[in-house]
């Protein structure tokens, strides 16, 4: 006879879908956005409205993901906007050095991942291998990436070449660039997800001593976390680079703490352990669809800050409460 | 040749020495058991030898040959697999990821088949006692704690190791899984395992072990082949020249209470895990609470102090009808709840002890101000009645032993004394000495009229000191053991009649 | 018998336990940058000018105080949402004093008030919805942020009374500006709360077990609830401070405060987990980050450079300070 | 409506930003009377670059006539303004020149901005002196323009010489920080160059020190600063950046959407699309006049100018 003869509480389906799928709740807040946006502005959710908001927040889905990868292991990366600012000048420079010939870009691309990647590393070896608090560790390298991509280009306003940017901005097929750069982002994710390194930074997340002493290599797992923090924030700066054509010292730096906000719209958990890239793509999506609603609704100038904030904060709240009552 | 041998191993925290001199040797295919009381050691030792604790000095010589461990993987690649005394799963993540955590099958990918099917060896092992809502895809999260001491269970099993730990792997189950983890572990030993295991069940140490070492102030005092020793002599052993004192060493207690006028009064509480619970605590009296584990005691503790919601039922406290809301209100009409998990429910870690002894002095006083001196002269009385060991109250609470920790957790109790005392298997992982200290204590409270409420997970402990005992199963009394009735025969025949 | 086995290893040695000490460190530091600075550019350490590095290590300090009770309170506890509060502060007051020495007392209770019932707001989030601090904070900045573009658009950006101004710049006691007093002042406060009151320990207590806390009848929720409202009311009276030290309001005064305040209470000894550390820690800490700011400014380097050095230093620093526990132990 | 004209500022760090868009509404309003209904669509915000070119998408999709932005960054809008043309939007920036061939600039010259200061500063000076300059953000593109403004100037001082450059971000109190540590390295300073919003502040230091008499520094146009400019008898000198450009980018770009033509096309300017605006400046000569101008106006309040509807016309054919 055993002990567990108490009915022990037995999941439901919603909190089983919840549960396998976190993101399901801010999925549901992102289709009523869409809708509300499309009934103020129709025009908003055609072909073109809908290609352009994915052009505009392709960068910081891109960021947000990047920010997921340090959430899962219970870290955070408050440098990712300095390291797309960083990136960005870097490719810009590069492609203008290197004449902005086709190949200048790709040489450029390359270059700036290998940026993303080492300013990864160099959090992930600041916050994981010193062991300094990641908050205040990665602000204070986020200062230190400024500095170096101020030092890259002191002035905002270097061109990147056209095929650069035209490509982004262009069409093949008749399709915009941008849906074959999502597609491609959805089978990288799809990837990604199925790799140890995704369940060991989940496992690290939840408990990181427990993970360490179960034999995981802890602080090697945090290390590649932020380095696949510092690629996708490499690939969110090519985005915003399609988007603007230019180089700018400062272009990411706002965007980090959006990112941050993107992952927790998204239903994953600040504290580590859980969560989906899924749901943060969903996250930034939030983000642009409150900003573009309150413009479309007629908000006035002066109030547009303060609505944004309030239904940003709400949608915070509301992502966390109902993923917690869908989940308990 | 023995398969491991520990030598002169050393480690300490600071100024805290929690192993001078531990020697161990373990032979292939034997179960060897390591005992002592709190803060002994035992803990420290197995997680040297598992990596996650780093010797200050000492050898290991694993099949005769000296080996360095330099961290949890390459205690691994040296043949060591450990259950954790505290755990070690990642709560978000399933039952089959957490057993296969150490390492996963595959490469950059992980191979899910291989992993399942993996996973399901072991946990097919406790098909019969793992109970409902265990899955390989069950969140380890949503188990209950039987269940998830389980999974650490079969997460050191899966590392097939030569020579697997297990640090008080049974302090939450009942005793069904323990006996089928024991032919697990039976089976092991035939298969030439060795098998190094903790546990202060004195019952489930003879059942099981070959061998035991006895660990004393962090110092190894001696092995004995358990078939030539018995309870009696590894007691000696672990309290050395101190007091000794076994469980079943204290006073019976009166055959009958004065049943003077109830001090405690519950009726049809619901609740979640328990229903219809009624009972009366006299004062003066010690109302025991057996059964199985998990079967209501603890969650009807809990709700009456308020710290689970529960829904319905009439409560009274020395006359006065109340419902429960918090421990807060609780606790200002004269409540007090100790719980066993210390380190959840009690340890304020890495504050002085004197803020760990004086919070409900603070709320029954509505004091504002802390006076250390006049605090001083309140607490010292109810430190001193359990015979608490410290060096000043200014000193961290993480510079005693557990048991010392749990001593001042009871004592936050005693400063302003309560009406009833609630205890929630008050002595989980507390050493014997402490034991008896802390029942001589609540028996001298009963005296002078406190109403206490004992449920604890050892039968010896409530047979030996409750005047009463209510025994549950299933979330409910099922029969309540007055007088002569209270015979182990008749607890254990309560607690394992069905529902 | 009892089970407690501890016996004092070798003793470290009392000096090697003082020179650890946060406070110690955070020192010596300031005495080795302010040597530095005096290097390169005499003058750096004169007693003028130390005096007017503490009028603005003591803004820094007033905020880091409020930040600081958040960050002991525990449950990752921190109030991204200061910056806000001290630049909204600025603007309620300067507007309450519209340049009148009869409207400070106005102006202080003004904005003490709105900087509590901010962190009303902020404290009933991260306890009753049990949003994480670092995610309600960082939606209230945003909000905030709006309510300054609000509110610059309705009402005038006001002015500082000469009083507080004179209270903040000018000698007040033995050749020392008020504000200097207001944060010793506030920093005995401190000391006292948390080492002697009630309050306090249960502060200390929320932050370092929670659930224990709960388990003894500490009002957790009233009490973290109680933390966030004095970070919003210190923020606010930082904010007071600030205008008397600029004269006038504008825009986001209070950004700068945000990070900076993190990073003054972890220059201090308090780790962001909580339940450790204390004030006067900090209070060294907003020191140090301010020398190590204005010898940044003195230095004749391109701003490039200095946000590198800044960036280094600061991660330097941060190596003398809690680091993380070792996996192994 | 006849016109929708949709207007983009990313920044609203300063009371400057608040009276430009003011000043731009009221300007829509005075088409009114010439019996053109002018509807203005607002988005101000504090955004970042990604967020200004949301801002111009949204006004794609509201389908507006004109955009008249106050940009965040001279080159990142390029793509999106092509993208606006191609739906037959006008497109105008003001306060900063941004590089797309499918837009013009109205505003002021911000490198003769930053020049006229530092001509007033080294002027004054005779000629000789140490000289600081407090900036605003390090690589925003007005702020790396009036350095580079400065920069010529007072390259053309042999005499002249710059002991130190710092940031304040367009921040008071960070000016003021930022004076008090140049003053205390720097006993001997004798002018200080420094940009609109934090002249206050450095002047603030200045004064704390007992410096005024010694010290010349460029100012700023706020009321509040000008009173105190008065009452101290500084020894300042403000060029303006009037709020009032983007009121003056509207009239022009009405005049456009009606199908007019410049008589001189724009072409001013680096990116050869510049249509330039006067630059007033402040001394203690008209010092008087700046001060009846405000006269009566919040302490917020910036002098400032615009091209009326008239003006504006007459540069049309
Ligand atoms: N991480 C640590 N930091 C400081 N002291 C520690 C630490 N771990 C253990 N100790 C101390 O070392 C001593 C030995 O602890 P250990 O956990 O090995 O005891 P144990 O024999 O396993 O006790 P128990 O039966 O309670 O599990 C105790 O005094 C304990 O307080
Ligand atoms: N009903 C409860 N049962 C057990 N523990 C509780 C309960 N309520 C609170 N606690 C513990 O005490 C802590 C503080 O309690 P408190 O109620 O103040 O905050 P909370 O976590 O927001 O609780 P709630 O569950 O009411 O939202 C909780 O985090 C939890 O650890
Ligand atoms: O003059 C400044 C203007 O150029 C900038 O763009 O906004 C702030 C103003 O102070
Ligand atoms: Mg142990
Ligand atoms: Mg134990």
């Amino acid at each position: 006879m055993t002990a567990a003869s108490l009915p022990s509480s037995k999941p439901g389906g919603l909190k089983r879908l919840v549960e396998r799928h976190p993101f399901l709740p801010a999925l549901v807040i992102a289709i009523v956005l869409l809708a509300l946006n499309g009934l103020y502005q129709p025009r908003s959710v055609s072909f073109a409205g809908i290609t352009g908001l994915t052009k505009t927040y392709l960068a910081l889905m891109m960021l947000a993901i990047a920010q997921t990868y340090v959430v899962y292991a219970g870290d955070i990366d408050l440098s990712a906007g300095a390291i797309v600012s960083l990136v960005n000048v870097v490719i810009v420079v590069t492609m203008e050095k290197l004449g902005g010939s086709g190949f200048s870009v790709v040489a450029a691309l390359g270059i700036g991942l290998f940026v993303g990647l080492a300013c990864g590393i160099i959090n992930g070896i600041v916050v994981a291998a010193l062991r300094l608090q990641a908050i205040v560790a990665t602000f204070a390298t986020s200062i230190f990436f400024t500095g170096l991509a101020l030092y890259v280009m002191p002035v905002a306003g270097t061109p990147a070449p056209a095929a650069f940017w035209r490509t982004y901005g262009g069409r093949f097929f008749e399709i915009p660039f941008v849906y074959f750069a999502v597609a491609l982002l959805a089978i990288v994710l799809y990837v990604l997800a199925r790799t140890r390194l995704a369940t060991q930074l989940l496992a690290v997340g939840d408990d990181a001593q427990a993970a360490y002493q179960s034999g995981l290599p802890v602080t090697k797992t945090r290390v590649q976390g932020y380095a696949l923090c510092g690629l996708f924030a490499a690939l969110a700066a090519f985005c915003i680079t399609g988007d603007t054509a230019s180089g700018d010292p400062l272009v990411g730096g706002k965007m980090t703490l959006f990112s941050v906000a993107a992952v927790v719209l998204g239903g994953s958990a600040l504290s580590g352990g859980f969560g989906t890239v899924v749901g943060s793509i969903i996250g930034a999506l939030i983000i642009g669809l409150i900003n573009s609603l309150v413009f479309f609704v007629g908000t006035p100038s002066e109030w547009q800050n303060l609505v944004q904030g309030l239904a940003i904060l709400v949608a915070l709240m509301a992502g966390i409460l109902v993923g917690r009552r869908a989940r308990a | 040749m023995s398969k491991l041998i520990m030598r002169g191993v050393s480690k300490a925290y600071g100024a805290t020495l929690a192993l001078r001199r531990g020697d161990l040797t373990v032979e292939a295919g034997e179960v060897h058991v390591l005992i002592g009381s709190n803060g002994s050691g035992k803990s420290t030792l197995c997680k040297v030898l598992a990596g996650s604790v780093r010797p200050d000095g000492g050898e290991i010589l694993i099949d005769n040959k000296p080996v360095t461990i330099t961290g949890p993987h390459s205690a691994r690649a040296s043949g060591i697999g450990i259950f954790y005394q505290e755990l070690s799963l990642a709560g978000h993540r399933t039952v089959a990821e957490n057993i296969c955590l150490p390492d996963m099958p595959g490469g950059i990918f992980v191979d899910r088949a291989a992993l399942e099917s993996r996973a399901q060896r072991y946990i097919a092992l406790f098909d019969t006692v793992s109970g409902e809502g265990f899955s390989a895809e069950a969140v380890v999260e949503n188990l209950r704690a039987d269940q998830r001491q389980l999974v650490e269970i079969m997460k050191a099993l899966a590392t097939e190791a030569p020579i697997t730990i297990f640090d008080e792997p049974t302090s939450a189950l009942d005793r069904a899984q323990v006996d089928r983890f024991f032919d697990i572990l039976r089976d092991l030993k035939a298969a030439g395992r060795s098998i190094i295991f903790i546990s202060h069940r004195m019952d489930e140490i003879f059942a099981i072990g070959d061998r035991v070492t006895v660990i004393r102030d962090g110092e190894t005092v001696g092995t004995k082949n358990i078939a030539d020793t018995n309870p009696g002599e590894v007691i000696r052993l672990m309290v050395g020249g101190q007091d000794e004192l076994a469980p079943g060493a204290s006073a019976p207690p009166a055959e009958a209470a004065d049943r003077k006028a109830p001090v405690l009064t519950v009726s049809r509480f619901f609740g979640k895990g328990f229903a219809n619970v009624g009972f009366e605590v006299a004062k003066g009296e010690i109302l025991g609470f057996g059964g199985l584990h998990g079967q209501g005691q603890s969650a009807v503790l809990r709700a009456i102090f308020g710290a689970t919601p529960s829904n319905g039922g009439t409560l009274t406290l020395a006359g006065s009808t109340f419902t429960p809301s918090d421990p807060r209100a609780a606790i200002r009409r004269g409540l007090a709840y100790v719980s066993g998990d210390r380190s959840r429910d009690g340890v304020i870690q890495g504050r002085p002890i004197l803020e760990n002894v004086t919070p409900i002095h603070y709320l029954r006083q509505k004091l504002f101000l802390a006076r250390p001196s006049a605090l001083a002269e309140r607490v010292k009385p109810a430190l001193e009645a359990l015979h608490t060991k410290f060096a000043g109250l200014g000193y961290s609470i993480n510079s005693l032993s557990g048991g010392n920790q749990q001593k001042i957790v009871i004592a936050r109790w005693l400063i302003d004394r309560p009406d009833v005392l609630l205890l929630d298997d008050p002595t989980k992982g507390i050493d014997l000495s402490a034991k008896a200290d802390l029942f001589a204590l609540i028996r001298q409270l009963a005296a002078e009229g406190m109403g206490i409420v004992l449920y604890s997970s050892e039968d010896a402990e409530l047979l030996n000191n409750a005047d009463r005992i209510l025994v549950f199963n299933g979330g409910a009394v099922r029969r309540e053991l007055t007088g002569a009735e209270r015979t182990r025969y008749n607890l254990y025949q309560a607690a394992y009649e069905a529902a | 018998m009892t089970a407690a086995t501890q016996t004092p290893a070798a003793a470290p040695s009392p000096v090697l336990t003082f020179l650890k000490q946060p406070l110690v460190v955070a020192l010596t530091l300031i005495a080795a940058l302010l040597l530095l600075g005096e290097a390169l550019s005499p003058g750096f350490a004169s007693g003028q000018q130390i005096l007017r590095l503490l009028i603005v290590a003591a803004l820094l300090g007033i905020v880091a105080a409020g930040q600081n009770l958040v960050i002991l309170g525990g449950r990752e506890g921190i109030d991204l949402s200061v910056g806000g509060v001290v630049s909204l502060s600025a603007i309620i007051g300067g507007n309450l004093m519209n340049g009148a020495d009869s409207g400070i007392l106005p102006a202080i209770l003004g904005c003490i008030a709105a900087g509590a019932v901010i962190g009303l707001f902020n404290g009933l989030g991260v306890t009753l919805l049990r949003i994480p601090p670092l995610v309600m904070t960082l939606g209230m900045l945003g909000v905030l942020q709006g309510l300054l573009v609000v509110i610059r658009n309705g009402i005038p950006s006001g002015r500082a009374a000469p009083g507080l101004s004179q209270f903040v710049t000018q000698p007040f006691l033995f050749g020392l500006p008020g504000i200097i007093w207001l944060w010793v002042a506030i920093g005995l406060l401190m000391a006292f709360m948390l080492g002697r009151t009630v309050f306090g320990h249960r502060i200390y207590a929320i932050g370092s077990n929670e659930q224990a806390a709960f388990m003894a009848g500490v009002p957790v929720k009233r009490t973290r609830i109680a933390l966030f409202m004095l970070s919003g009311a210190f923020a606010a009276v930082a904010g007071m401070c600030l205008i008397g030290y600029s004269g006038s309001s504008f825009a986001n005064v209070g950004e700068q405060y945000m990070l900076p305040s993190i990073i003054a209470v972890v220059f201090g000894g308090t780790p962001l987990s909580g339940g450790k550390g204390g004030y006067t820690g900090t209070m060294a800490g907003a020191v140090l980050l301010v020398v190590l700011q204005s010898i940044l400014t003195t230095v004749h380097i391109d701003e490039s450079g200095r946000q590198m050095v800044f960036g280094a230093t600061l991660l330097i620093l941060m190596l003398f300070y809690g680091r993380g526990r070792a996996m192994r132990a | 409506a006849d016109y929708k004209i949709g207007l983009s500022n990313g920044w609203v760090g300063s009371e400057w930003r608040t009276q430009m868009i003011e000043e731009a509404q009221a300007a829509a309003a005075a088409w009114k009377d010439k019996g053109v209904n002018v509807e203005v669509v607002v988005q101000s915000a504090n955004v970042d670059v990604p967020g200004q070119i949301a801002h111009v998408r949204n006004f794609i999709s509201e389908g507006v006539n004109a955009i008249i932005i106050n940009p965040n960054s001279p080159t990142a809008f390029d793509p999106v303004f092509a993208q606006a043309k191609e739906a037959g939007i006008l497109v105008i920036s003001t306060d900063a020149e941004v590089s797309s061939p499918d837009a013009t600039y109205v505003g002021i010259d911000q490198k003769a901005w930053g020049a006229a200061g530092a001509k007033w500063l080294a002027e004054t000076l005779g000629g000789k002196g140490n000289v600081v300059a407090i900036n605003g953000v390090a690589g925003h593109p007005a702020n790396e323009m009036r350095v580079a403004g400065y920069k010529e100037v007072f390259g053309q001082y042999p005499d002249i010489k710059i002991v130190n450059e710092v940031n304040a971000n367009w921040d008071q109190a960070q000016g003021q920080q930022a004076m008090q540590n140049l003053l205390a390295t720097y006993p001997d300073i004798n002018g200080v160059w420094v940009q609109d919003g934090m002249a206050a502040g450095a002047w603030k230091s200045i004064i704390d020190a007992k410096k005024e008499s010694s010290i010349a520094a460029t100012g700023e146009i706020r009321k509040d600063f000008i009173d105190i400019w008065t009452k101290d008898k500084l020894n300042s000198g403000a060029s303006v950046n009037p709020p009032g450009v983007m009121a003056s980018a509207l009239n022009v770009a009405v005049l456009m959407l009606q199908g007019k033509e410049l008589k001189e096309p724009a072409t001013a300017g680096q990116y050869k699309n510049a249509m330039y605006l006067p630059i007033p400046f402040i001394d203690s000569k008209n010092l008087a006049d700046a001060a009846k101008a405000v006269d009566g106006k919040p302490g917020y309040y910036s002098y400032t100018s615009q091209l009326s509807i008239e003006d504006a016309e007459k540069l049309f054919k």
